[in-house]
């Protein structure tokens, strides 16, 4: 019973009803979370089985939705934000910057602010416009806010229970596009830290950093190298802030090879962040400068375009042989 | 879609889903909305003490015309999302007497900022149906030229276009000229902050523009109820100008209703807020399940006020068209729908390297570095090729 | 500050402010705005048929004293800032009836998001008027527990704290208690889309929020006239709720309104908005400078409605207070300033550390990263000077 | 005439000036730009000279500001907005970011919206909270802005005049605590180009780059560094996006080692970018890995720990050490 093979979607589904189960506190709030269940079905069913007071149908208006939650935990709710796509949270930006990050630290501590915000994001799903961002750097880059991203179902379990818990606000990205890949979940296992990164294959040639969606194309690669007879280490982040840089430099010490895949805009994305810190923490260790895959500096394409536009098998298999190369 | 009913033909009042929690001293706010009616769904030319409009038969053809069209037109792409063809399709069905209506109160130099929905709008402006689905098919996000119609690309994020809008109708006035500027959005878009400012703005500058709600009863899920707790037409009064609510079924009522609106923009009076009561009568989208959400019966009711039925039968009343003028506008019908079919089917996948193109109108350095460097990497594979 | 005069006493109505864009029909939407009064300016009770207020001579002598020391301490901080004390200072000179009528409003378990300007406010709500300093000081952005007054941190991100009252309001209605809440903000934040969205959820979910704006006819530069083209309160009604215009200068009339307003979201009929008809008799802050862009006459013309002056004159003419009183509340004010400026002049700077405290509740590894080696940087200058 | 030694607030006043007079499709909008001539007046007497219908005192909304320009645009014409301060700039980012940003792509090139917003940004003048940020990350990540700050009187002038003409959207910030700080401006030069950075102090040894409000600390920094009998070369990078990187390559080949230094924090900031993509261009050339000095992750703090929040003189030369010291 404990042991369950669930959809990444379903799994969160689970983590959310748990949520709402164990804490009276819990709310959960967004446009169509209701009857519809959430246009990824998320919240199927948590309206029927916890009344419209706890999983609310919210107006149009994602400002609102995260203004109003943050009042709601100041009167000592937790409740947890859908917004619908990524490409929407924009105008809930000011409220999550402005108040949601800063007001523990206004207050010097008093108040508490655990507002969780569930976003989905990333594209490979043949969307329209604003329906595949990846905005977690506009996020990770402001202090007060936490920045998690689970690229499985057991971690889509687990990090959102440790995200709803944790007394800070949490953006929380979730990987749309592997929504309906299952994956084993022990809802009795104990869980490990939320902001601790993962190896999830071990190798000696190189390191592939990625989260959420690209860590299973990081599998792939590495999977597709090892025939071409190259040891490929994958390391899963899972948190965009605070990031496990230990965990990457323990890596790279050994490998003494990076490469930061995201689908978001390399100009100042993650990879970035992961690049610089990682060159001043390895810099006798690197035997090639940290190179980044990522999404270009150009609106995210139509649909038809996706798959140049994201990183796919091949570019990340590229950038694997021009860091060996060096 | 042209179904017989005896349902309840009245409009149904917002307040009467008011949520329970609303009290009685709001109530009293909400007082019965004044539906502008110039036709019932029974087909009845009804007379109203303000808004009149007298049509020659030819611009009552007309709108028939252009109504039949568009839904035929939204059919098609309805069937070209189901075949694979489109990725997306979002319908107007049941909304087309509140596009046309609205649409065709334009002149050609006003200028219309729409949603993702407003196809009959489109229609009116004259834009080629098939420069709408490219976006649904994913071969770019609109791509039309705004200026050559006067008719906007459509925009996603709900609500933005009303600030675009209004900004563009500051531009109009500052020109002194008497061009007006429309703004489409839907029940849910009222919730958003932007419209509030829109409506703040446009107040203030007194800018010549026309807020068009079309409230279709439902924001994907969430019916009106979770927007607002009074009419919405009302909204308008806080800020200083007038709103007036329209059967949004009613094609003659909403070219009214809009030219006058219109005509008070251009009189240099400032804004008006017209909401057209109406419904959507399919999915939000393709990729939408409405029966998760919402009754049959609801959506019975209103077949029975349906926009072109009511105007096909005050036309045969009135004896406007005979059955040879109804069989040629389905003919035309039926090759509009295979013109269209055909022309997505030939739409061609735009070349990879457009993903660089206009990031910026004047240049940038990294994105020539990056489409080099793209240009390279696919390079390399035609060389892999060769080897 | 207590100045006498005959300029005209009448409140000055938005509509003659109207820009010369705004058009006649848009004035025929504003009509004479309901001015709830009950002291005149020439300190004569009034009555109103919907508002009235019966209060012992001891509360309203309370109102007086509450009044005058917050004048004291306002005068106090703004003196401080001309010292160097403080960085800036945000004097609310002209607005305390509106902060101290709609502060003694209020029940202990009612919950306060003022702006940036409610000192008064904080007064009533019993906060310690140096707490309020810090942030103007630079020693913190606030600090100080809200929870132990029920009075929320100033807010400066304009309008922002509207949603969070809502949604505080929310949480009140769900747990079922009667308490109610109250959001301040300024004729200037009226435009934020915040404060719309936050009328628009408050209704929708019915909250017992009362919003609380003090059109103090100025945001820095700009008139009310920039911000709308009708009276304030009229926004609420078409969001279906009441609004209702109060002369923010009497503290009678914001207490009676106020009162209303709350016991209305106790009994669960949801928001209203009050909105406090006033003056900013100071500069925006202590870095404005208001010759600028206003004229001296409409000050002086204020100034004839001074909302402590009123009262003064109703306590004497009834004799409810005599000369003695007034000179121990003159001693009282005196100590006020007294404690506040030696408490401002003896507040410590913060530890240098302190800034890498309170980012997280539950810890950040990079906080703690750069908290060591910022203590190992500070310390090397230690060791340096060792050498 | 040509020449006039001005602060650099006088000089943007005089560059709207010039561009109000030059075309008349120029507005300047914002909060208190009229009468009041700004907060900061930088907009002093031009509604006096250009009337209400040009210089546009705007309701107090910053998403209606952007929105409206954006309009305007639409219309024809190239406005000028003031954001009063980088604090308030968020209730907007929507409209930059999803409206402001992608439209001309969105239309296929077929419409161009030359806005320009200008943001006072930085901290060091002592204010209160959201009064002290550097928020230019948040936007040079996103594609479709150009995001540029001058760092003197000469460069406000100018580089203002190109971003007004540009047919891109420009974020221009403004180093807000250098407003007062005078130098000479010929109005009749021709100016380098606005997105080419500039190196105003030659050195060997090591490469200070910045930009903005920290041009100058480095410029110091140098001249104490030289004291020391060190050469150190500064680079005032002048463009967040794009960023010249071919300069930063050029110097850092010479001088083998960089530091930059922002006041926005470090976490995802500009220095991470420039990081990252120098050690890939100049992997062989670097015998350090390259430092920054910025803001910590933490809110911008209470007035009283600015200088300690910040980089001074100090952290500056420190990180010189530290790089020197490889
Ligand atoms: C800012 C934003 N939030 C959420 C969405 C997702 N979304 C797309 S359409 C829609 C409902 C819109 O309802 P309404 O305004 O009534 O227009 P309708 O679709 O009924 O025509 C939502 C929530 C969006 N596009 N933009
Ligand atoms: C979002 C935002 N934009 C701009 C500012 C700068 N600002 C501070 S106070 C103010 C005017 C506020 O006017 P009003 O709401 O009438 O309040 P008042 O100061 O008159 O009490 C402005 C523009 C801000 N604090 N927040
Ligand atoms: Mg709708
Ligand atoms: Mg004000």
């Amino acid at each position: 019973m404990a042991v369950q093979k669930l959809p990444l979607a379903k799994a969160l589904n689970e983590s959310l009803r748990k949520a709402l189960e164990t804490d009276p506190k819990v709310l959960v709030m967004g446009e169509d979370v209701g009857k519809l269940g959430g246009v990824f079905r998320v919240t199927d069913g948590l309206q029927k089985d916890f009344g419209e007071e706890r999983v609310i149908d919210t107006p149009l208006a994602e400002s609102g939705i995260v203004g109003t939650a943050i009042g709601l935990a100041l009167r000592g709710y937790r409740p947890v934000v859908e917004i619908q796509f990524d490409g929407f949270v924009f105008p809930a930006y000011d409220q999550i910057v402005t108040q949601l990050a800063k007001m523990h630290a206004r207050a010097l501590g008093k108040i508490k602010l655990p507002v969780v915000v569930r976003i989905p994001y990333g594209g490979g799903i043949g969307a329209v416009e604003h329906h595949s961002e990846s905005p977690e750097a506009l996020f990770a880059h402001v202090a007060g806010l936490k920045v998690v991203s689970p690229s499985n179902s057991s971690d889509a379990y687990w990090m959102l229970q440790q995200a709803i818990q944790s007394d800070d606000p949490v953006i929380f990205f979730e990987p749309k596009r592997r929504y309906w890949d299952k994956g084993e979940v022990d809802t009795e296992a104990i869980p490990g830290e939320l902001h601790k990164a993962r190896t999830v294959r071990e190798g000696t040639d190189l390191t592939l950093a990625a989260y959420g969606p690209m860590v299973k194309l990081c599998l792939e690669a590495a999977a597709v190298a090892a025939e071409e007879g190259r040891s490929v280490e994958v390391l899963d982040l899972r948190s965009m802030s605070p990031i496990d840089f230990d965990a990457v430099q323990a890596s790279v010490e050994k490998t003494r090879r990076l490469v930061v895949v995201h689908e978001a805009p390399v100009f100042y994305g993650s990879g970035a962040e992961i690049a610089a810190r990682i060159t001043e923490r390895c810099f006798y260790h690197l035997e090639a400068p940290v190179l980044r895959v990522g999404g270009y500096h150009a609106p995210y394409p139509p649909a038809r375009l996706e798959e140049e536009y994201l990183p796919g098998l091949d570019r990340v298999l590229d950038a694997v042989d021009r860091s060996l190369a060096y | 879609m042209t179904v017989e009913g005896t349902a309840a033909r009245k409009p149904r009042r917002s307040s009467k889903r008011t949520s329970a929690s609303a009290t009685k001293a709001a109530g009293a706010l909400s007082a019965e909305p004044q539906l502008v009616q110039l036709l019932t769904p029974e087909g009845e030319r009804v007379q109203h003490p303000e808004y009149d409009i007298d049509l020659s038969p030819d611009e009552l053809r007309g709108l028939y015309r252009d109504m039949v069209l568009t839904r035929r037109f939204d059919a098609e792409a309805t069937s070209l999302q189901r075949q694979g063809e489109l990725g997306l399709w979002a319908s107007l069905l049941g909304q087309e007497a509140a596009q046309i209506g609205s649409g065709r109160a334009l002149r050609d130099d006003d200028y219309v900022f729409p949603t993702y929905r407003e196809h009959g709008v489109a229609w009116c402006r004259g834009v080629d149906p098939t420069n709408l689905l490219g976006m649904f098919r994913g071969v770019n996000h609109g791509g039309w030229d705004p200026t050559s119609n006067n008719f906007h690309l459509y925009t996603i994020v709900i609500g933005s276009q009303t600030l675009h809008a209004t900004g563009y109708a500051m531009g109009v006035a500052k020109d002194g000229a008497d061009s007006a500027v429309i703004a489409y959005f839907g029940d849910g878009a009222s919730s958003q902050g932007d419209v509030a400012e829109s409506f703040t703005f446009s107040a203030v500058y007194n800018a010549p523009v026309v807020f068009f709600c079309q409230n279709n009863q439902w924001a994907i899920s969430e019916p009106t109820e979770k927007q607002t707790r009074v009419p919405l037409y009302q909204r308008a009064q806080g800020f200083g100008f007038p709103g007036v609510r329209v059967d949004g079924n009613d094609v003659l009522a909403c070219l009214a209703v809009t030219r006058s609106a219109l005509e008070r923009a251009r009189r240099g009076e400032g804004p008006t807020l017209v909401e057209a009561f109406t419904y959507r009568m399919g999915a939000h989208t393709t990729s939408d399940d409405p029966t998760r959400y919402r009754l049959d019966d609801e959506r019975a009711a209103w077949e029975a006020k349906d926009p072109i039925l009511r105007l096909r039968t005050y036309l045969e009343k009135e004896r406007l068209a005979d059955a040879a003028w109804f069989e040629e506008l389905e003919a035309e019908s039926e090759s509009l729908g295979k013109r269209v079919r055909e022309a997505v089917r030939a739409m061609p996948d735009p070349e990879h390297m457009a993903m660089f193109d206009h990031v910026y109108a004047d240049g940038h350095a990294l994105v020539d570095e990056e489409r080099a460097q793209f240009a390279a990497y696919q390079a390399s594979f035609a060389d892999g090729e060769d080897k």
